[in-house]
């Protein structure tokens, strides 16, 4: 005999105000097998919580239903409640009736009367829920961070110190990211190497970190706790354990016109490099699409040249599989194509660069030498105009990107500062919408660009420039002045709009981690848990989930290494309990649900049925293990026996729930 | 289903937990309005619906089903959707071959962060089984 | 707020089918104009005069008639309100209210020569037609 | 004769322990399948002819987890089922030793006796059937009185066999078998829905159609489940008509290899194959041409998908209103 006790939240006024709670309480408990019905301002609360578990114990209730806030709120707070009363945790069901009730519906009598419909269906279907026992499984203790710049490089450090292992994949040559191609950094203006190459030495001497650079994510398969990770590492033609990194073989390569990816094609490399100095590891490789070796058969020069024979133009990618207990996205960011903005004539000039390019064009290590000449004629340009939201906070479909990029308006204030410092000569100006510096010592930042170094802020776009006579004419609006200002410049600069990295997007599919519409990775709580994906197991680091400075991101690193450090320290990990399970008296073993698995949870056992007439038979019946099955319930369709169902959303659930909406 | 003596039509709303459901949470943290004839059912993925259960929602009284899911490629558990995708696609155009009005059912895919689309698309659905009016073909007259 | 105003804007809002609230003020329309010198009021303020419903100033700008159509601003504005439509519609506005229909159908035969576009004759009839 | 020979053959020869074949059922017109345990019964009471319309295929589930290997013929039509049942590892193969039969089409017995009032008997003579009649002897073409499935026959390939007896045949892409389903989705809705109210408002859910389907092998249906709630076999609703044929065209969906024997057994003559054919041409239109039981290997289209998959809403079972 069912005993069910409904409890209904006022949730203060959210709920209250719209639906009659009391009208709710009163219709419900004369419910079939409801022995308690009644409201409550306050839930959640603890006094809220207290009456749930007494009314538990008083009443002997075999079932709860709490009609609150939604489930993806305080369903795991009620769990608890009803825990603690002794009841099973998975015999309580949910009905939201304030998400998606209360706050979306404004008629009262309507809104009342969806609440009571909400609330019979959980308790059609807690009248048929199972007491259910969540399993458990191993904890791997290794992390993976997939990409190693900054973001990649404090998580691994800050979890590989609390003494676990940590594996950093880098599609790159070398790890470091967009930081390490930074000039200063604001608002404090430490130069960016100086402070993060002593980062990635760090990371490569510690013996718990295992950098794996030029390798990328194959595939990805297992669950929390153990993961098991295919990683390609890419044919770089120089064996890494024999490679000193002398840099003999990258002065001797004949192939000189290799545009140089670490200064964005601003000047040349040869076909076997190594990517920066302070690269690490410090060790060559080949681009096979300039290498004339790999090509043609014909050269091998830099194989002559290696004193510790470490050039193999016959590496072959390899595949490594290891196991991980949790991963760490750090995929981070990169400016979008400018290619679409045919009025600000980048591409048609040399002149009109990315802000990332100037931070190579003032880079000691850049192309310059850190004298910041234009890349057209290589001269000192005089005039510098700085453009704001080149693609960010734009609409347009397929030009920009919805959102702020977030690091534009200090990073051109400290753009504009170095050079008024270095050149007190230049005039700067520079074309905003609106300058955004909330964060620690960021307004007095860019107050003093405009008042120590005299930088001209000019509230308004740019509508159009037009290369003409080596000049760029900058037409752009000064919406305070109402004045359309024409500049000839001799140099501008793009401030780019910033997206996540293009391999943000396959990776996401990998990891069954969810994505935005702008291809950031989705936060499990965009507010309570920032650092995880919702995807159990999976955590994020820097950009990759939203645009962010460095601190940001430093911070952010580390709270994701908490996290990960978190579930390292665990020896077991609870499971999901609501997973497939297989009728075994009704399944045909026809394999069509382990098809359609995409975690291979499922597979096969010959087993003995005593049939009707009193034989005994062999039959192939489906069997589920319970720590891989994520409960997607894709079997519980291809099953066309309805041998196989899920616990927790068992067909029959369902349907008493259908039932009761439609009736 | 009877309102004061006048009908409305009934209309079940199936969600995936991880997206759709998630934008309907959104669209009410929101507070965009859709019509109370919206009812939601929580579903792990969109590839847990069963036919058996937008049948059986037709034949005990709903006007319209919709399943909504996360978008192709993002399904949480990778390929739910996929799979959802084909069946449900086979299912209407079946329900479609024995005449039963095809607008009766529908898949959106809503994603956690489209609560705006979600009452959008909760709106239109509703206007549209309203001027479609009651469900005949597929009711079970049994259930009435 | 002024009723007739609003409605005013309404029409303008039904022209356009363009939404100002969408507008950050930018300026990038404004930047883009080739006509700005020419202007008393200039694109964004022209877009934001109607969103504020600012109806006795539109009435008096001059600068709209300076408005050449080249659509540079609405190209180029990142958030997809097209200050242009607003330019031609606050124009249709200011036709309209002052009365009569310039162009009639039976206008029309004696308005054909060789040298007027086709294409201007149809132009001007849906112009000055409500 | 050649196929009772091969039977008693097999099993005088001790290779096989039982023959599955047909014999005569109430009325000369009507093959009953049938499980031979001696040359002497076969020689007895096993019969085959072009009335030998039933398809063997979902007896071997049970016959081959018995002991001893079982003998089946097979017909084209019914290889595919065998195979789509050994792919399903319904089938034991290794248990079965598969004979397979040339076909040049089978009878529909109705039509057949509309032809020849008063049968009595019937025997065939190269493509035509000699019947004795109360009236006297009365010759009919064969082609004349085949059953609808065999008159757009899909393919004469015999998939899966251990023997052949004589010349496998070749499949038939000009098979016209989707042209009744075109036909209907050229109606109008209202004409379509009118269209099986009429064919489906006949069932009287004597599971007839589920019973003989080689898809419809579960070891317990769905509809059999009073666990589920979905047990329901009172057709005290057009609703349960609708939801009974839906569900089991959806299930078999992929898998059924439009053998057509639903539409033969049905006592009402609901053409329920064409449901099937239905889901086959979307199949085949939307995912790819697909033969259910055509091989051992193949993932069939509803446990496959490509990231390019049309949506939903591109779904049309026929013409718009």
């Amino acid at each position: 005999m069912q005993r069910i006790g409904v409890f209904v939240c006022h949730c203060g006024t959210n709920i209250a105000a719209t639906v009659d709670v009391a009208q709710v309480a009163e219709t419900l408990g004369k419910e079939p097998g409801v022995v308690l019905a009644t409201d409550y301002p306050y839930m959640c609360s603890q006094s809220g919580q207290d009456m749930i578990e007494n009314a538990i114990r008083e009443q002997k209730l075999t079932g709860v239903v709490i009609c609150s806030c939604s489930p993806r709120m305080h369903e795991a707070t009620f769990r608890k409640t009803v825990a603690r009363a002794g009841l099973n945790p998975y015999l309580l069901e949910i009905a939201n009736v304030r998400e998606q009730c209360s706050w979306v519906h404004k008629d009262r009598e309507e809104a009342t009367q969806k609440a009571i419909i909400l609330g019979r269906a959980a308790i059609a279907k807690v009248t048929l829920n199972a007491p259910l026992v969540a399993g458990e499984s191993p904890v791997v203790k290794r992390a993976l961070v997939i990409g190693g710049g900054i973001a990649g490089i404090q998580t691994a450090l800050d979890i590989a110190d609390a003494g676990f292992e940590v594996d950093i994949v880098e599609k790159e040559a070398t790890i470091g990211g967009k930081m390490a191609q930074l000039d200063k950094t604001f608002p404090t203006l430490d130069c960016a190497a100086c402070i993060l190459t002593p980062k990635m030495v760090d990371a490569a001497q510690h013996e718990k970190i295992n950098i794996l650079s030029y390798s990328e994510v194959e595939a990805v398969g297992g669950f929390v706790g153990s993961f098991r990770v295919k990683i390609r590492r890419k044919a770089r033609y120089v064996d890494e354990t024999k490679c000193t990194g002398c840099g003999l073989c990258t002065e001797k390569c004949p192939q000189k016109a290799v545009p140089n990816p670490f200064n964005l094609g601003l000047d040349t490399r040869r076909a076997i490099a190594i990517p920066f100095a302070q690269a690490v590891p410090k060790v060559a490789y080949i681009d096979p699409n300039y290498c004339t070796m790999l090509k043609t058969g014909k050269c091998g020069v830099c194989s002559k040249v290696c004193t510790v024979g470490a050039i193999d133009y016959k590496q072959q990618d390899t595949l490594e599989e290891r196991e991980y207990g949790a991963i760490v996205a750090a995929t981070g960011y990169r400016p979008i194509s400018l290619e679409k903005y045919g009025e600000y004539a980048y591409g048609q000039s040399p002149d009109v660069v990315t802000s990332l390019e100037l931070e190579r064009l003032m880079n000691a290590a850049g192309p310059t030498g850190g004298t910041l000449l234009r890349p057209s004629d290589r001269t000192h340009p005089k005039t510098i105009v700085f453009v704001q939201c080149v693609g960010s906070r734009c609409e347009e479909d397929g030009r920009g990107k919805p959102y702020c990029s977030k690091i534009c308006c200090m990073y051109t204030a400290k753009h504009a500062m170095l050079i008024r410092e270095k050149y007190p000569d230049t005039e700067v100006y520079v074309f905003y919408i609106d300058v955004r510096t909330p964060g620690k010592n960021f307004d007095e930042f860019y107050r003093r660009a405009v008042e120590e170094y005299g930088v001209h802020y000019i509230t308004g776009q740019v509508g159009k420039i037009v290369p003409e006579n080596g000049k760029l004419l900058v037409q752009g609006s000064d919406l305070l002045a109402g004045m359309q200002p024409k500049i000839a410049a001799d140099l501008v600069v793009l401030a780019a709009a910033i997206e996540p990295d293009p391999s943000a997007r396959s990776l996401a599919t990998l990891l069954t981690a969810s994505m935005d519409t702008n291809d950031f990775f989705t936060e499990a709580h965009p507010k309570l848990r920032p650092v995880e994906s919702p995807t159990a197991g999976v955590f994020l680091s820097g950009a990759c989930q939203g645009p962010k400075d460095i601190p940001e991101t430093v911070a952010q690193a580390g709270a994701a290494a908490a996290k990960v450090i978190g579930l390292l320290s665990r020896d077991h990990i609870v499971c999901n309990p609501c997973v497939a399970t297989p009728n075994e008296q009704m399944c045909n073993g026809c394999s069509s649900c382990e098809k359609v698995c995409p975690y291979g949870a499922i597979t096969y056992a010959d087993k003995e049925f005593r049939m009707p007439d009193r034989t005994t038979a062999l039959r192939r019946v489906a069997q589920v293990n319970p720590a891989v099955c994520q409960g997607c319930g894709a079997c519980t369709v291809a099953c066309p026996s309805g041998a196989m169902d899920l616990l927790g959303f068992s067909n029959k659930q369902i349907m008493a729930e259908v039932d009761a909406i439609c009736r | 289903m009877q309102v004061n003596g006048a009908w409305q039509p009934t209309i079940v709303a199936f969600c995936c937990n991880w997206c759709s459901y998630a934008g309907a949470d959104l669209t009410g943290t929101n507070r965009l309005a859709y019509p109370a004839n919206v009812k939601i059912i929580r579903i792990p993925c969109s590839c847990r619906l069963n036919p058996l259960f937008i049948l059986r929602a037709f034949g005990r009284g709903a006007d319209g089903v919709i399943l909504c899911g996360c978008h192709p490629g993002d399904c949480h558990y990778t390929t739910g959707n996929y799979y959802a995708r084909r069946r449900m696609t086979l299912l209407f155009s079946m329900l479609d071959f024995l005449g039963i009005e095809r607008e009766r059912t529908r898949v959106e895919w809503v994603s956690a962060a489209e609560g705006a689309k979600f009452a959008a698309v909760m709106n239109d659905f509703v206007r549209q089984i309203t001027v479609l009016g009651e469900n005949k073909r597929l009711e079970d007259f049994r259930c009435k | 707020m002024n009723d007739t105003y609003l409605e005013y804007q309404a029409e303008i809002l039904r022209m356009t089918d363009r939404d100002p609230k969408r507008c950050m003020i930018c300026g990038k329309c404004t930047a883009s104009c080739p006509a700005f010198s020419e202007m008393d009021f200039h694109p964004h303020q022209i877009v934001g005069m109607v969103e504020r419903c600012e109806f006795d100033v539109l009435e008096t700008v001059e600068g709209l008639w300076h408005c050449m159509s080249c659509m540079a601003c609405s190209e180029r504005c990142p958030r997809d309100v097209q200050p242009a439509r607003f330019m031609d519609a606050v124009r249709q506005w200011r036709i309209r209210k002052q009365g009569g229909e310039h162009l009639h159908p039976q206008q029309v035969p004696e308005k054909i020569d060789e040298a007027t576009p086709q294409q201007a004759i149809a132009a001007a009839f849906r112009k000055y037609r409500k | 004769m050649q196929v009772k020979e091969k039977a008693i053959e097999l099993l005088s020869s001790g290779k096989v322990s039982r023959v599955l074949g047909w014999k005569q059922g109430e009325f000369c017109y009507d093959l009953t399948p049938a499980v031979f345990e001696s040359a002497e019964e076969v020689e007895r009471s096993f019969v085959f002819s072009p009335l030998a319309g039933a398809n063997l295929a979902k007896y071997l589930i049970a016959e081959s987890r018995k002991e001893g290997v079982v003998a089946a013929f097979l017909k084209p039509c019914d290889s595919y089922s065998v195979l789509q049942l050994c792919k399903e590892h319904r089938i034991r193969r290794e248990n079965v030793y598969l004979v397979g039969v040339p076909c040049e089409g089978t009878v529909d017995p109705d039509l057949l006796r509309e032809n020849a009032k008063g049968l009595t008997a019937v025997r065939e003579a190269g493509g035509t059937l000699v019947c004795d009649t109360l009236y006297g002897e009365k010759r009919v073409d064969l082609s004349a009185v085949l059953l609808e499935r065999c008159k757009v026959c899909k393919s004469k390939k015999i998939v899966v066999f251990d023997e052949l007896l004589g010349e496998n045949g070749e499949e038939n892409p000009q098979s016209t078998r989707f042209a009744a389903v075109e036909e209907i989705e050229n109606l109008t809705p209202e004409e379509r829905y009118a269209f099986w109210q009429k064919e489906l408002s006949r069932c009287i859910r004597c599971n007839a159609c589920r019973n003989v389907c080689p898809a419809c092998s579960c070891e317990t249906c769905v509809f059999d489940n009073a666990k589920l709630g979905t047990d329901n076999k009172a057709p005290a609703s057009r609703f349960e008509e609708q939801y009974f044929h839906i569900i089991r065209a959806f299930h078999v969906a992929g898998r059924c290899t439009d053998c057509g024997e639903c539409s033969r057994v049905c006592p009402q003559k609901i053409p329920l194959h064409l449901l099937n054919r239905k889901f086959i041409r979307d199949m085949n239109t939307l995912y790819g041409q697909y033969q259910a039981g055509a091989d051992e290997e193949s993932l069939p289209p509803m446990l496959d998908f490509r990231m390019d998959d049309c949506e939903p809403s591109a779904a049309r079972g026929g013409k718009q209103a």
